[in-house]
């Protein structure tokens, strides 16, 4: 029945002709049908990260409070008290493009499972997402689709979601991108880590059972299949939140004994990446005996098991004296448990099945000599650096601002996170919309963390070191101002097709940027995930760098929101000179996507960031917003918005256009209210730290330099109305 | 009063439950497996929210039908005091001890979201520290809250005044917009004729703390602790 | 032996999904849809071959689980 | 004219609605209950009196909005 095994069938399974040379040769002889598939997906992109391996490395990954970086399930970080965050952001772009509802539901259900093999209990999720234009019939759809299968899966299985963010671009019509994160807390003490160890130790397989789903996409040409194989092999997982919540518990019950050797959960390639990598990791051999698998489907081969992407199952490495333990745990639960195999010391991957060996693959080579590209990159011609007074304004201030703020990607998405249980946990100290990072509190302690996903696609398209750069520090920013001390990130890069050099080029400078930016601001990566390929019809996204970003504060009761109280002094802190380019005014207002995104100045950032950060945990701030997406003005109304007061601007330098000045993009600023600005700006300015009062609130409407006058209603109607028309309108 | 908190496979506001019970009574609440069966030394058994069986089915179906649920009906028959919260409720609702049942939220989607319940009785242990008619703020966080029963239950219920709480603007008037999930006469929670068995939507449990936002639902814990 | 449950919501409660969906075939342009109401089915594979035994079974299923009775009704048919 | 339109997860789809029904029928005491899937039931009134039409328009329904034919196939049947 399996198809023979030559060059036509592994181009087939996606390996190159040189990598196929590559199997023969480690083999020593033509390999099977299974260990082709085993081949195959181990040395995909996904698995094996090819294509952006090299450049990975460039990035800062160490510092005093990180306990394990990249290379482990997830991130963990050292927060206080004995404790530590986990914590990672994955993508699940393409099956959220065929299935919205499931494509989002597993990945958020992949993630969790990251997180929660490290011994961790998942305590939030958050998700970048990008859609194509709302124009686009297909948009809503996915959108619709996206949101629902996002809190179908969080909502269910008890993990608040707390934060995210949304950009619509036509670049992400046929491709959008879905990037799910989860933060877990653990003893710091008890991590667990895959690396198997002890020979004869048992392997034992927990949670769902195995079918069909996802197989490796490119077998599906493979004659292996009758006709009726599309029916037989649906390429989209369902997801079964039920099922991951108690693997939650029963994991988390077991990991309290000392019963577990290493765990791992099964994700892409299933059961080939999790044992491969296990045994990998711990340099010993592993045998499995298939015909033990739980299978939920009859007839399935050996291959089908291997590379199987049901959803819902980990594997783990027991000792032996406590299997009973372990199985009774998973029995209380009603979860599947079975012993399908053991360590060996041969430093082999042998799977049986049915009596036969159907796959035998040394594991060293099989990572050691996997493929490693150094992929020809071209860099973006960077784009020249627009003179605001050139590009005239037509509309005014008033207007501007509330085309600006009824924008798809500036207006409210309440719509989204009503969808979203953000309070379940009972330690959600600033809800989505209530601050420029999610605060939760851990629980019984003081001590909170704080969450934020960000990026700017088109900085990124336009430069993509300034770009990535620009999306760390913006994650530190949002962090600084809640109060938090940004400890490290996670990343998801999305990117177009590598094999062009001006994707790679993208890719290359990114990380660039991003490496620069972790440095000066001692905010190292973590965890992360890459995806490529983002392209329909030769035509890739936009470059977009999702960074994930964690920060602590010891007192959770020091955090600020973006709410605007009365009658105090707004102050504008970092250096505003107006920059225009690929500045949503431009776009929205102007209707031009030109010119160099705006430069991070790093060591203004860090200086500017400090000094809020001590001010608010001095306890003189009472409401902190960053300056982003729209400028200042628009950052204003937002911070009106959240609380209903007004505010009356004071007039701008003269030597700045209006519309620049307001609406500029000019990095490193936050807006903070304090009850006495004077005094603030003179401990600014000790700090060598630009600030000026730029408005004092009260009243219900905000009041323009230039005497336009908006209520604070209006502008919240127009904020408000853009999804809920959308998707629930016609 | 001595609290339990009942465990079904898929729940997930115990935590949250425990931890407003607890902050009241200074008393942590014993958690009961759904498979345990003794419910003796309880003075109060309280069914979170979540997704019991992951809500497969029809909220709160398969847990309605467990071993647990006949000695919560016992409890109940004994006079004993019985508080269910959101999945909870539903659970309450398909096992009987509450009539109607609660449908699908009329705008089909999940709601998670402050609201405000008005007060229709303070008479009631429950109720006994919040005035008659007074609002207070609970979060809702639920997909299938749309209380529905027929017009002869319901008007059983009104003239025995059953009805708990209902949903209603922050002043405390009851309209259509404040009726977040379409329940009919905008019934948020209801109690048994003995007043002793609540069941309700919204979770006055996330609001116990001004640092989470507000503690509008302490008074009920405060209250169940004091009873 | 497979029995099928259908259970719908009974008449008098209001079936919001259903309204949804005769919203949305009017939107994609369908013309002549009166009304829609939208149910549940569950195919039960049961090892009894006795048909009045299987629809017996079916039906006691459906009373203690597959339906509320408060709110809905439901058919079982046999097939196979 | 009544259509109805009969919609399941198709055959290797994970359907975990009919593995937890599954699992709580065995719990309730019922033996020998093998195989359990949950779909949906989508009753419409139409307008249209032909069958054939009816039957089509059903269909493209289906198809256009009632599936979601990645993970799910439907059947229709007409009735009165
Ligand atoms: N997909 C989403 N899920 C949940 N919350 C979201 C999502 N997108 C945006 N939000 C929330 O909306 C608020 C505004 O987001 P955003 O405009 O991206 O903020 P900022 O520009 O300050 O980073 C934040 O509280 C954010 O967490
Ligand atoms: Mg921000």
């Amino acid at each position: 029945m399996a198809r023979e095994v030559n060059q036509q069938l592994a181009r087939e399974f996606g390996l190159s002709a040189e990598e196929y040379g590559r199997v023969l040769e480690i083999m020593g002889r033509t390999p099977s049908f299974t260990e082709l598939g085993i081949f195959s997906v181990m040395w995909s992109e996904h698995c094996s990260y090819k294509s952006s391996r090299v450049w990975l490395k460039q990035l800062p990954t160490k510092a005093p409070w990180v306990i394990h970086g990249p290379g482990e399930n997830a991130g963990v970080v050292d927060i206080g008290d004995g404790l530590a965050a986990v914590f990672k952001m994955e993508s699940h772009n393409h099956p959220s493009f065929i299935e919205p509802y499931q494509g989002a539901a597993t990945g958020v259900g992949g993630i969790l499972r990251d997180v929660f093999t490290m011994g961790a209990r998942p305590v939030a999720n958050l998700n970048a997402l990008r859609f194509g234009r709302p124009e686009n019939p297909r948009t809503k759809r996915v959108v619709d689709g996206v949101v629902r299968g996002i809190g179908g899966y969080g909502n269910c299985v008890g993990v608040p979601t707390v934060g995210g963010e949304i950009n619509f671009h036509r670049a992400y019509d046929g491709n959008p991108l879905v990037n799910a994160m989860t933060v877990g807390i653990a003893s710091k003490d008890r991590i667990f880590l895959s690396a198997a160890a002890g020979i004869g130790n048992p392997v034992v397989y927990v949670g769902s059972k195995t079918g069909r789903d996802g197989i490796h996409g490119a077998t599906m040409a493979s004659a292996e299949f009758g006709a009726d194989s599309e029916e037989k092999r649906p390429t989209v997982q369902v997801g079964d939140p039920f099922t991951e919540k108690l693997l939650i518990e029963a994991c988390l019950e077991l990991m309290a004994t000392d019963a577990i050797v290493a765990i791992q959960d099964m994700g892409a390639a299933g059961l080939t990446s999790s044992s491969v990598e296990m045994a990998g990791k711990g340099g010993v051999g592993i045998e499995l005996d298939i015909d033990q698998v739980p299978a939920r489907e009859t007839g399935m081969s050996a291959y089908e098991f291997m590379l199987s992407e049901s959803q819902e199952r980990m594997l783990m490495v027991l000792r032996p004296d406590r299997e009973d333990v372990a199985r009774a745990i998973f029995e209380k639960w009603d979860l599947d448990f079975a012993v399908i195999g053991h360590l060996t010391d041969t430093g082999r991957i042998t799977v049986k099945h049915q009596g036969r060996i159907e796959a035998d693959i040394p594991l060293a080579p099989l990572a050691d000599q996997a493929p490693l590209y150094h992929r020809p990159t071209a860099e973006t011609p960077k784009g020249e650096k627009l003179n605001p007074a050139r590009i005239e304004d037509r509309v005014g201030l008033t207007r501007a601002l509330q085309t600006l703020i009824a924008c798809p990607d500036l207006c409210s998405r309440r719509w989204v996170w009503d969808q979203y249980d953000s309070s379940v946990g009972g330690q959600t100290v600033k809800r989505p919309g209530a601050a420029d990072a999610a605060v939760v509190k851990l629980e019984g302690l003081k001590r909170a963390i704080a969450l934020t996903t960000d990026c700017t696609p088109r900085y990124c398209a336009a430069d993509p070191e300034a770009g990535g750069m620009q999306a760390v520090a913006e994650a530190w920013r949002n962090l600084t101002a809640v109060g938090a001390r940004p400890l490290a990130i996670t990343d998801n890069m999305n990117f177009g097709n590598p094999e062009k050099p001006e994707i790679m080029g993208q890719f290359a400078a990114a990380i660039r940027g991003m490496a620069a930016a972790c440095e000066a601001l001692d905010f190292p990566v973590v965890s992360g995930n890459v995806s490529l390929y983002n392209e329909t019809e030769g035509r890739g996204i936009l470059p977009t760098p999702a960074i994930g970003g964690l920060g602590v504060l010891e007192d959770a009761a020091q955090a600020v929101g973006l709410a605007l109280p009365p009658w105090l002094d707004l102050v504008l802190l970092g250096t505003t000179k107006g920059w225009i380019g690929q500045s949503l005014w431009l776009r929205e207002i102007a209707g031009r996507e030109d010119g160099a995104p705006p430069p991070v100045d790093l060591a203004a950032e860090r200086a500017v960031g400090d000094f809020v950060r001590n001010q608010i945990l001095a306890g003189t701030v009472r409401a902190c917003h960053d300056v982003s997406d729209g400028g200042v003005l628009v950052a204003i109304a937002e911070m009106c918005i959240a609380s209903g007061v007004g505010a009356r601007l004071a007039t701008h330098p003269r030597d700045i256009p209006g519309h620049a000045f307001w609406f500029g993009e000019d990095q490193g600023r936050y807006l903070v209210a304090v009850p006495d600005g004077a005094a603030f700006i003179r401990a600014a300015e000790v700090a060598s730290v630009p600030a000026m009062r730029i408005a004092t609130s009260g009243g219900q409407d905000l009041t323009l330099p230039d005497g336009g006058t908006i209520s604070v209603k209006a502008l919240r109607d127009a904020h408000e109305r853009f999804f809920p028309a959308w998707m629930e309108g016609g | 009063m001595k609290a339990g908190i009942v465990i079904f496979p898929g729940i997930n506001r115990e935590r949250d439950m425990a931890i407003a019970l607890a902050q009241s009574s200074g008393e942590a609440p014993r958690m009961v497996w759904h498979k345990e069966t003794d419910l003796s030394g309880l003075d109060l058994v309280v069914i979170p929210g979540g997704f019991s069986f992951g809500d497969y089915l029809r909220c709160g179906a398969m847990a309605a039908r467990s071993p647990v649920m006949q000695a919560v009906h016992d409890h109940a028959a004994r006079g004993g005091y019985v508080l269910g919260v959101c999945n909870g409720f539903q659970i309450l609702v398909e096992a009987g001890l509450l009539p109607g049942a609660l449908l699908r939220n009329a705008s089909l989607r999940f709601l998670s979201m402050d609201c405000h319940l008005r007060v229709e009785r303070s008479d009631t242990v429950f109720a006994s520290r919040y005035q008659r008619n007074q609002t207070f703020r609970a979060v809702m966080a639920h997909g299938d809250g749309n209380y529905f029963a027929d017009d002869a239950t319901l008007d059983r219920l009104e003239g025995e005044g059953l009805v708990a709480f209902r949903y209603a603007t922050p002043q405390g008037e009851v309209t259509p917009e404040a009726n977040l999930n379409g329940s009919v006469r905008s019934i948020a929670g209801i109690y048994t004729p003995n007043l002793r068995v609540l069941g309700l939507m919204p979770h006055p449990e996330d609001l116990v703390d001004p640092l989470m936002g507000g503690a509008d639902g302490k008074p009920l814990f405060d209250a169940l602790a004091a009873a | 032996m497979k029995a099928t449950v259908t259970v719908m919501l009974k008449a008098g409660v209001l079936d919001p999904q259903g309204k949804a969906i005769a919203h949305a075939l009017g939107t994609l342009g369908f013309k002549g849809v009166e009304d829609v109401r939208a149910g549940k089915v569950i195919e039960l594979e049961l090892a009894e071959t006795d048909p009045d035994r299987a629809r017996a079974a079916a039906e006691e299923m459906a009373r203690k689980l597959l339906a509320n009775t408060v709110i809905e009704s439901f058919r079982v048919s046999l097939d196979g």
